[in-house]
C-alpha cells in the first residue's frame, strides 16, 4: 500500500518537474533529449505491459514501434492526412497488426515465443527494407512533416510544444495502463504471468487476454513510433530492428519490471547516461556494458525494486526478495 | 438415487487417450452421482490425474465422449469448461504464489465478469458492479475454507494446509457445480485430513457435486458416496466403499492385504 | 550438377560453422537456461583470438584453433563465475540483460584494442582443390572435417560419458544434482568453457573465408538463436540439423530462389522466415522432445 | 556393520531470514537404526533434511558423523560420507530416462563401472516397474512411479545412512507397503534410517525410535511402543 | 585563445564504425594541422580549432540528437555528417535558427537534390563514373554484365544506373543478385550463381574488404572476367585481401597514393604516420579537404559564427586553397553545392593499377 503512495507521490513530482522544464530552458539539446526519452518512455511502458505484466517477451516491439511510425509517416507525408488524424489511425493499424500477429505467435509458449517473435521482427525490418514504393526502402522516408500548430502552439521539432505534446501522450499511456492493470482483465494478466494452468483451470480465457495484452502493448508502441516519425521527420528501416527492441528492454530492465513507472525511470536514466558516456566516444560501451552488468547483478529488480526494497525495509524487517507488482491492490 | 438424463451432470463415454505409444486412459464409462462425493482411486501411474485433465478440457481426448447435462463438451477448452461450471484443483498445489490470498479468490471470480480494457479506462459502471460482486464472491469462498481475507503475505509463504485451502477457495469462486480434487489431502497431517474432509462434506451439503482423487483410504472410506477405481486406464470397478474394499480385482491391484495405510 | 556440387559445398561447409555456433549456445541456452547474447562475441574474440597468435606470435594454424578455444574455453569460465552464476535464481531476461552488457563490452573492448576496420586472416590452407567438377577451397574442407569431428566428440562426450550427463541432469534440476553428489558449480563452468570453446573453434574456422571484425558475430548469434529454436531447445542434433538445414536453405535460395523471385540477399532473412513457418505449423519446434 | 557411525546433530538452529525453522534441535540416529521424525506441515523436517545434505546452511549447532563435523561441507562432500537424501518433491531429473537417473544417483561411484550396474539391478528388484519404464523420461512416470524412482536413485549412492523425507507423499497404499518393507530390508543390510513421514502409524511400525517436531523444536523423543503408546501422538499424527 | 568548435557526428561503434573512424580521422589530421600552424585568422583575431565528435551508430535519430547537442553546448557552426539518413534529417533544420552549415559526406544523390542551401556535399555522385566503366569493360571483356552489389540505397542506385548504362551502350544484363555486404556470412553462394550465368564482367561494391572477397570467391571459382568496383570500396584497401592477380581486370577508383600530386603525396605519408601506418583512403581525403575549406572560407568570410557567410565563402575557398592541401588536383565547388574533387578512375592491369581518365 505504502508503496503505491510512494510511487503516486514520485509520479506527481515527475510530472510536475517535467511540466515546468521548458520554461526553465530553451536549450533545444535537452529539450530533445527528454522528448526523445518521453517517446521512447511510452515504448517501454508497452512493452512493460507484456512483459512485467503478462509475462510474455515480445522481441519484435520494435517492429511495431516502426509500423507505427511508418504507419504516421506514410499517412501524413505520403497521403497528405492531418497528423491529428494519422496519429489515432497509426495507433489503430499497429493494434490490429498486433492482433493478426498474436494469432500466430501465441500458439508458441515461453522461449519459442521470444524467439519467434525475434524472427517475426527480423521480418518485418526486411520487408520495410525491400518495400521501397510504401516504405522508402533502404533510403527511408524523409520529410515526414510535424504536427500542425495547435492553439497557436508550435509543434515543430524539439520545440516547447511537441515537449508538451510528447508529455501528455505519456501521461495517457501512463494512464492507461495504471488502470488496466488493475482492474480485471489486468489482474487476469497478472495470473497468466503467474501461473497459466491455474488460471486456465480458473476460467480466464487465457488466449483473449494475452491478445488483449499485445493490442495493449503494441498500441502504445504505435503511438511512440507515430510522435518518433513526426518529431524526426525521418524515418529509416533501422528503428524497428531487434537491437531497438533490446534498447527498449534495457529501459523496461533498468528501471524495473513489472513496476508502472520503472520503465519511464529506466528510459530516462538510460538515456541520460548514455548522453553522458558520448564524451567517451567509441569507449561508451566499454563502460556502459559492465554497468548493465553490474546493474542485473546488484539490482536484480531494478531502480524501482531497489527503491521498493529499501522502503520495504525501514518499514518491515523481512523483506521479500520480489517486488511487489504493481498489478495488485493491497 | 436415480439419475434421469436431466439431472446428470457429467457423463463420459468410451473415454480414452494416448501419449505416443501409452494409452493412459482406456475406454472408460463413468457417470458422476450428483451432489454426492465421488472418488477415483487407484494404482500410481493409472491415469487418475490424466483422466481429471480430460474432464476439465486440459487434454483432448484421443476416443469418446463427455457430456455435461446431456451435452457434449468433448472438445471445449479449458477455461470454457470452468464457465460451465467445472472447477479442479492440481495434485502439486498450483497457486498464484507470489500474489496474496485475496488476489488469488479474486481471479477465481474473473471467468463471470465481461468487463475489458475499455471498461478501465472508461471506469464504467459495469467495471466496479463486477468488482464488488468479485470482492463477494471471494469473501465468501475464503470464508466457505475458513481463510481470512486479510493476509497480505504472498500465498506461496502459507503453510501447506493454508495453501491447500486456498487452491479449494479459486475453485469455489468460480462458482462452479462440480469440483474436482487432485488429491487434496496429500503432505497433510491427519488432524488437518480431518478439517479437510469436513470442508469437503460442506461442500456438498451447500449442493455441489465432488470428484476426489485420493490415496489416504480411510479418508476415501468414510467420505465416499461411491468409488471408481481405475487400473493401467481402465475401469476395473466401481460401486460404493464397501462394494469396492472387497472386490478382489481392487484388492490385488491398489489395495493389498496390509492395514498400515 | 556441377552447379549443384558447388552449392552443396558451400553450403555443408557454412553449415558446419553455423552448428558448432548453434551447439555452443544450445548448451548454455538450453542446459542452463541463459539466452546468451555475448555468445557472438565470444565467437568474435576467438577470431581475434587466434588472428593475433597467427599474425604477432606466428603459431602455426592448427595450434592457434586449439589455443584460441582453450583461452575463450577458460573465458567462459570467467563469465561463469563474475556474471551467470550470481545471477542463478533470477528471471532469464535478467541474465539476457546481463549477457547484452557483456556483449556490448567485448565489442567495444575488441574496437579498442583491435580497430574497427576489417581484419585478414590467411589460413594457410590456400589452395583449390577441384571435386567432380566444382572447385572447392581446401579451407572449406577444413572447415567441414574440423567440425564433424568436434561435434562427434562432443555427441560422445554428452551422451556416453557420466560428467556429459551431469551437464544435462543439472540443467533439469540443480538441486536434485546436488543431492547425488554433483558439484554443479563445476558443471556450470563446464558448460560455459565447452560453449566458448566451441563459439572459438567456429570463428577460427570461418574466419579465413570471411572477414574479422567487432561485429562479425552478430549476424551469426541471431541466427544461432533460430537454429536452436528450429532444433528444438537444448537438442543437441536439432542443433546439429538446425545449422545444416539453416545453410543449405540459405545457400539454395541465393542458387535457385531467382528462379521463384526470391533476390539472393533474401538468404540472409530465409532462417527467420523458415523459423516462423516452422512454429506456426509446430509450435514446439522441429526436434521437439515429448508431446 | 563396523564401518557404521551415527549421526548426532546438537543444538541445531536454522533461519529463513529472519524466520526461524529450527531452534536448537538435538537428534541422534544410532547404528543401524531406523529413527522416525514426526511432525506437522511446516513444523521443519526438511528444513532438517536438508541441512544435513548441506542444502542449506544452519545458524548454530553441529551435525556430527562420528567424528566428522559436515556443517561447512558441500552437498557432495556429504553424499560422499555416506549420507544419501530422498527428497521432498523428488528432484528428479524430469528429462533424462529413468536409467539415467538413476545411473546419476550413484554419481559418487561413477568410477565403479560394475558396482553401479549391480545397484541398478538391485534397485529394479525393489521396483520392476522401474525397470519396465528405464527408457521413459522421469518426468512423464505418475507420481507414484516418480516418488520410487527417487528411493532407488538415492539407493544408488551405497549410503550408510538414508534420509527418507516423506517417501509415501503420494503413493497408493500398497506401494505405501512396499516402500516401508524396501526400508526395513535396507536397513537389515545396515543402513541407518532417518525417516519423515506424516503417515506415523505406518512409519513407527516399522521403526526403533522417533522423534516430534513441533514448529521448530523437538518436543518428545521416544521408543516405537513409547510413542506409539503416547496419547498425544495418537490424536495429532495416527488420528482415532 | 579563441576556440573555433567544428562537429562531427558518425559511426563510431557498432558495424560501421570502422567507416566512421576513418571519416573522423582525416578530420582530426586537418584539424591538427591548422592548429599546428598557428590557427586560423579571423578579421585579425587567431582562433584555435577544435573538433567534438559524437557517436550516433549510422542511426538519423541520433545524428539529430548529437546535432542539437553539438549547437546548444558547443556553439558548432559547421558540422561533418558521413552518412545519408542523417545528413537528410538533420537538413530538416539546419537552416532554421540556429543556423549551421552541414559538410555531407555521401555520394547519395538525394543529399544534393534536396537543394538546402547550407550544404556543401564532398563525395562526387557516383554518375560520373558509369560510362568510363562501361565503355572500357565492354571492350575489353565482353557485352553480359552481371551484378552483384551491396543491397544499401546506394548499391541498389549504382547497380540500377550501371544497368541502364550498359544497356545503353549496348550490352545486356545477365543477372541481378544483390547481396547485403555488410551482414553475409559467406559470399560463395551467391558468387556461384552469378557465375552461372556466364558473365563478361562483374558489378560488384561495398565496403572494400568484403568487396575483395567476392573477387577472391569468383577468382577461386575459375571467373576470368572483369570487375567494375564501386566507388564505396578502395583498391588500397582490397589489396589486403585479394591478390593482385586476382583483381586484375578490375576497374574502380584510382587510390589516393596513386596521385602524383605534392598533396595527395604528402597527405599519404602523414596518415601512415600519425594513424600507426592505417592506408589512407578517399574517406579521410575529402574530409581532410572538406576540413580545410571550411577553414579558409571562415578567413575569407570573415566570421566563425555566421552560417549563411561561410556557406557562401566556400567556392572561393576551394579555389584558393595552397597547392600542398589540393589533394587531387584543383578543386571547385559548383552552385548546388557539390565539391568537384577531381577524383579519377583506374583500372588493374597485370598486377599495376593505370588511371583512366574519367573526364569525358
Ligand atoms: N525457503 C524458505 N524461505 C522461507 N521460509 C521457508 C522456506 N522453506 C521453508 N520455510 C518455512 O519453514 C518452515 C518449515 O518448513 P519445512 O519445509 O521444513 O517443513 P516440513 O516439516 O517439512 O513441512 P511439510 O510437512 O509441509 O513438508 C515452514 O513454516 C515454511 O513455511
Ligand atoms: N503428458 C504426458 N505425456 C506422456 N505420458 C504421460 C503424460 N501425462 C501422464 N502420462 C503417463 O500416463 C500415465 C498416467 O498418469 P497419471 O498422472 O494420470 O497417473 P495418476 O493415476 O494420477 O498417478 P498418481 O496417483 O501417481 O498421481 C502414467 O504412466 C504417466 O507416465
Ligand atoms: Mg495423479
Ligand atoms: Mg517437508
Amino acid at each position: 500500500m505504502f508503496t503505491k503512495t510512494h510511487s503516486r507521490a514520485a509520479l506527481l513530482v515527475m510530472l510536475i518537474v517535467a511540466a515546468v522544464i521548458p520554461f526553465i530552458t530553451k536549450n533545444a539539446y535537452y529539450l530533445d533529449v527528454l522528448i526523445v526519452a518521453f517517446i521512447w518512455s511510452i515504448a517501454a511502458t508497452g512493452m512493460n505491459v507484456l512483459l512485467g505484466f503478462t509475462g510474455l517477451l515480445n522481441l519484435a516491439h520494435a517492429a511495431f514501434f516502426g509500423i507505427g511510425a511508418y504507419a504516421v509517416g506514410i499517412l501524413t507525408f505520403k497521403q497528405g492526412w492531418n497528423f491529428w488524424l494519422a496519429l489515432p489511425v497509426g495507433v489503430v493499424i499497429t493494434a490490429v497488426l498486433g492482433y493478426l500477429f498474436g494469432l500466430i505467435a501465441f500458439r508458441t509458449r515461453h522461449d519459442a515465443f521470444a524467439i519467434f517473435t525475434l524472427a517475426a521482427g527480423i521480418i518485418v525490418t526486411s520487408i520495410i527494407q525491400r518495400w521501397t514504393d510504401l516504405t522508402g526502402g533502404r533510403d527511408g522516408l524523409n520529410g515526414v512533416p510535424p504536427p500542425p500548430p495547435l492553439l497557436g502552439l508550435e509543434l515543430e521539432g524539439s520545440s516547447p510544444g511537441f515537449y508538451y505534446l510528447a508529455l501528455l501522450a505519456l501521461i495517457v499511456a501512463l494512464y492507461v495502463v495504471s488502470v488496466v492493470v488493475r482492474s480485471p482483465t489486468g489482474r487476469s494478466f497478472v495470473a497468466i504471468r503467474s501461473n497459466e494452468d491455474l488460471a486456465r483451470a480458473s476460467g480466464i480465457n487465457v488466449y483473449a487476454h494475452k491478445q488483449r495484452a499485445l493490442m495493449l502493448s503494441t498500441a502504445l508502441a504505435g503511438l511512440a513510433g507515430g510522435l518518433y516519425a513526426s518529431y524526426l521527420g525521418f524515418l529509416g528501416y533501422a528503428i524497428t530492428s531487434p537491437n531497438q527492441t533490446f534498447q527498449i528492454l534495457l529501459f523496461v530492465i533498468v528501471g524495473g519490471i513489472g513496476t508502472l513507472t520503472g520503465p519511464v525511470i529506466g528510459t530516462f536514466v538510460v538515456t541520460i547516461a548514455l548522453q553522458f558516456l558520448q564524451g567517451f566516444q567509441q569507449y561508451q560501451l566499454l563502460i556502459f556494458g559492465p554497468l548493465l552488468v553490474l546493474l542485473v547483478l546488484f539490482a536484480p529488480h531494478g531502480l524501482m525494486g531497489l527503491w521498493i526494497r529499501s522502503t520495504l525495509k525501514s518499514r518491515r524487517p523481512r523483506a521479500s526478495a520480489t517486488p511487489a507488482p504493481a498489478g495488485k491492490e493491497g | 438415487m436415480t439419475s434421469s438424463p436431466n439431472t446428470d451432470l457429467l457423463q463420459v463415454e468410451n473415454l480414452g487417450i494416448a501419449f505416443g505409444g501409452l494409452q493412459a486412459v482406456s475406454g472408460v464409462n463413468y457417470r458422476v452421482t450428483p451432489n454426492a462425493i465421488n472418488a477415483v482411486i487407484g494404482p500410481n501411474g493409472a491415469g487418475k490425474s490424466t483422466f481429471f485433465n480430460l474432464l476439465s478440457g486440459f487434454y483432448k481426448p484421443t476416443s469418446g465422449r463427455i457430456l455435461w447435462r446431456g451435452q457434449d463438451v468433448t472438445r471445449v477448452p479449458a477455461h470454457e469448461m470452468a464457465k460451465l461450471g467445472i472447477a479442479r484443483t492440481f495434485q502439486t498445489t498450483s497457486l498464484f504464489k507470489e500474489l496474496p490470498i485475496i488476489e488469488n479468490v479474486l481471479l477465481g471470480t474473473r471467468l463471470r465478469g465481461r468487463s475489458g480494457v475499455w471498461d478501465a479506462i472508461l471506469r464504467t459502471s459495469r467495471l466496479k458492479r463486477e468488482e464488488n460482486e468479485a470482492r463477494e464472491r471471494a469473501s465468501w469462498a475464503l470464508d466457505f475454507v475458513g481463510l481470512g481475507p486479510n493476509d497480505p503475505r504472498p500465498v506461496a509463504m502459507l503453510t501447506q494446509e493454508a495453501q491447500k485451502r486456498v487452491s479449494i477457495a479459486i475453485a469455489l469462486a468460480t462458482n462452479p457445480n462440480l469440483v474436482l480434487l487432485d488429491e487434496p489431502a496429500a503432505g497433510i497431517n491427519p488432524e488437518e485430513t480431518a478439517g479437510l474432509t469436513r470442508l469437503i462434506r460442506k461442500m456438498t451439503e451447500h449442493g455441489l457435486t465432488v470428484l476426489l482423487i485420493e490415496h489416504k483410504m480411510n479418508m476415501i472410506m468414510n467420505l465416499a458416496n461411491h468409488i471408481m477405481v481405475l487400473h493401467h486406464g481402465q475401469k476395473i470397478a466401481e460401486g460404493t466403499p464397501q462394494e469396492v474394499q472387497g472386490d478382489p480385482a481392487v484388492i490385488s491391484a491398489y489395495l493389498g492385504g496390509g492395514s498400515r495405510a | 550438377m556441377e552447379f549443384f556440387l558447388q552449392q552443396l559445398v558451400n553450403g555443408v561447409a557454412l553449415g558446419s560453422v553455423y552448428a558448432l555456433v548453434a551447439l555452443g549456445l544450445t548448451l548454455v541456452y538450453g542446459v542452463l537456461k541463459i539466452p546468451n547474447f555475448a555468445h557472438g562475441a565470444l565467437y568474435m574474440l576467438g577470431a581475434y583470438l587466434t588472428f593475433v597468435l597467427l599474425t604477432q606470435f606466428g603459431v602455426p594454424y592448427l595450434l592457434a584453433l586449439i589455443l584460441s578455444g582453450l583461452v575463450l574455453a577458460l573465458l567462459g569460465v570467467v563469465i561463469e563465475r563474475l556474471v551467470f552464476h550470481p545471477l542463478r535464481g533470477q528471471p532469464q531476461v535478467q541474465a539476457m540483460i546481463a549477457a547484452i552488457g557483456l556483449l556490448f563490452f567485448f565489442q567495444a573492448g575488441a574496437q579498442a584494442i583491435w580497430g574497427p576496420e576489417f581484419r585478414v586472416m590467411q589460413s594457410p590452407f590456400g589452395g583449390v582443390v577441384s571435386i567432380a567438377g566444382a572447385s572447392v577451397t581446401v579451407q572449406r574442407l577444413l572447415v567441414i572435417a574440423g567440425a564433424v569431428v568436434v561435434m562427434l566428440a562432443l555427441y560422445y562426450f554428452l551422451k556416453r560419458t557420466v560428467t556429459g550427463a551431469t551437464i544435462e541432469a543439472m540443467a533439469q534440476n540443480r538441486e536434485g544434482a546436488r543431492l547425488v553428489g554433483i558439484n554443479t558449480d563445476r558443471v556450470s563452468m563446464l558448460t560455459f568453457a565447452i560453449s566458448a570453446g566451441l563459439a572459438a573453434v567456429a570463428a577460427t574456422l570461418i574466419a579465413p573465408i570471411n572477414l574479422v571484425s567487432p561485429t562479425m558475430g552478430d549476424v551469426v548469434n541471431l541466427k544461432a538463436f533460430a537454429i536452436i529454436i528450429l532444433g528444438g531447445m537444448g537438442s543437441v542434433p536439432g542443433a546439429i540439423i538446425g545449422g545444416y538445414l539453416l545453410a543449405l536453405a540459405e545457400t539454395f535460395t541465393a542458387a535457385y530462389g531467382s528462379a521463384v523471385g526470391l533476390s539472393p540477399d533474401f538468404a540472409e532473412i530465409i532462417g527467420f522466415a523458415l523459423l516462423v513457418i516452422v512454429l506456426t505449423v509446430k509450435p514446439s519446434g522441429l526436434f521437439a522432445k515429448g508431446a | 556393520m563396523l564401518d557404521q557411525l551415527s549421526l548426532d546433530i546438537n543444538g541445531l538452529t536454522v533461519n529463513y531470514g529472519a524466520f526461524v525453522a529450527l531452534r536448537g534441535v538435538t537428534l541422534t540416529v544410532g547404528r543401524g537404526e531406523i529413527v522416525v521424525l514426526l511432525g506437522a506441515n511446516g513444523a521443519g523436517k526438511s528444513t532438517l533434511f536438508r541441512t544435513i545434505s548441506g542444502l542449506q546452511k544452519p545458524t548454530s549447532g553441529s551435525i556430527t558423523y562420528g567424528r566428522t563435523n559436515l556443517v561447512g561441507l558441500s552437498p557432495e562432500g556429504i553424499i560422499r560420507m555416506g549420507i544419501a537424501q530422498c527428497p521432498e518433491g523428488r528432484l528428479l531429473f524430469p528429462e533424462l530416462s529413468v536409467e539415467k537417473n538413476l545411473v546419476l544417483g550413484g554419481y559418487i561411484h561413477r568410477r565403479d563401472k560394475g558396482g553401479v550396474k549391480d545397484g541398478l539391478e538391485e534397485v529394479y528388484a525393489l521396483f520392476p516397474i522401474l525397470r519396465d519404464k528405464r527408457h521413459q523420461a522421469a518426468g512423464s512416470m505418475s507420481g507414484g512411479q516418480q516418488q520410487m524412482l527417487a528411493i532407488g536413485r538415492a539407493l544408488m549412492a551405497r549410503p550408510k545412512v538414508l534420509l527418507l523425507d516423506e517417501p509415501s507423499l503420494g503413493l497408493a497404499p500398497l506401494v505405501v507397503e512396499q516402500v516401508l518393507e524396501v526400508v526395513q530390508r535396507i536397513n537389515a543390510a545396515g543402513t541407518s534410517v532417518l525417516l519423515a513421514e506424516q503417515n506415523a502409524y505406518a512409519a513407527l511400525s516399522i521403526a526403533h525410535r522417533g522423534y516430534v517436531l513441533e514448529n521448530g523444536v523437538l518436543t518428545l523423543e521416544g521408543t516405537q511402543q513409547a510413542l506409539l503408546g503416547n496419547d498425544a501422538v495418537r490424536s495429532a499424527y495416527i488420528g482415532v | 585563445q579563441n576556440v573555433v568548435n567544428i562537429g562531427y557526428s558518425g559511426p563510431l561503434s557498432g558495424a560501421a564504425a570502422f567507416y566512421g573512424k576513418d571519416v573522423q580521422s582525416g578530420l582530426e589530421m586537418a584539424v591538427n594541422e591548422i592548429n599546428k600552424a598557428g590557427g586560423i585568422t579571423v578579421k585579425g583575431q587567431k582562433y584555435r580549432l577544435n573538433l567534438v565528435s559524437l557517436d550516433d551508430r549510422y542511426l538519423p535519430n541520433e545524428t539529430a540528437t548529437n546535432v542539437r547537442r553539438l549547437l546548444q553546448q558547443n556553439n558548432t557552426p559547421v558540422i561533418f555528417v558521413p552518412h545519408a539518413g542523417g545528413i537528410l534529417t538533420v537538413q530538416a533544420f539546419n537552416t532554421r535558427n540556429p543556423e549551421f552549415l552541414l559538410m555531407a559526406y555521401s555520394s547519395d544523390p538525394s543529399v544534393v537534390s534536396a537543394n538546402n542551401a547550407l550544404t556543401v556535399t564532398l563525395p562526387p555522385t557516383f554518375d560520373q563514373y558509369l560510362a568510363p566503366f562501361a565503355k572500357t569493360m565492354m571492350k575489353q571483356y565482353g557485352k553480359r554484365l552481371g551484378l552483384l552489389a551491396t543491397t544499401s540505397a546506394y548499391g541498389r542506385a549504382w547497380a540500377d544506373a550501371m544497368s541502364a548504362e550498359w544497356r545503353k551502350q549496348g550490352g545486356t544484363v545477365v543477372g541481378n543478385y544483390g547481396v547485403d555486404y555488410n551482414t553475409t556470412t559467406d559470399y560463395n553462394p551467391t558468387v556461384t550463381r552469378a557465375l552461372a550465368d556466364k558473365p563478361d564482367v562483374m558489378l560488384i561494391g561495398g565496403p572494400s574488404q568484403p568487396t575483395a572477397l567476392v573477387v577472391k570467391a569468383a577468382r577461386e571459382q575459375g571467373y576470368k572476367g572483369g570487375f567494375m568496383v564501386m566507388d564505396q570500396a578502395k583498391f588500397e584497401q582490397m589489396t589486403a585481401i585479394a591478390s593482385t592477380t586476382q583483381l586484375n581486370g578490375s576497374i574502380g577508383v584510382l587510390p589516393v597514393g596513386d596521385y602524383r600530386t605534392a598533396g595527395a603525396q604528402r597527405f599519404i605519408k602523414e596518415y601512415a604516420k600519425v594513424f600507426d601506418n592505417k592506408v589512407a583512403t578517399a574517406e579521410p581525403a575529402l574530409n581532410y579537404l572538406g576540413l580545410y575549406m571550411v577553414a579558409r572560407a571562415m578567413e575569407i568570410a570573415g566570421t566563425t559564427t555566421d552560417a549563411s557567410a561561410i556557406r557562401a565563402a566556400m567556392p572561393q575557398a576551394a579555389r584558393t586553397l595552397k597547392a600542398s592541401q589540393q589533394l587531387f588536383g584543383p578543386a571547385s565547388i559548383n552552385e548546388r553545392g557539390q565539391l568537384n574533387s577531381q577524383l579519377q578512375i583506374a583500372l588493374f592491369r597485370s598486377g599495376r593499377i593505370m588511371p583512366l581518365n574519367a573526364n569525358r
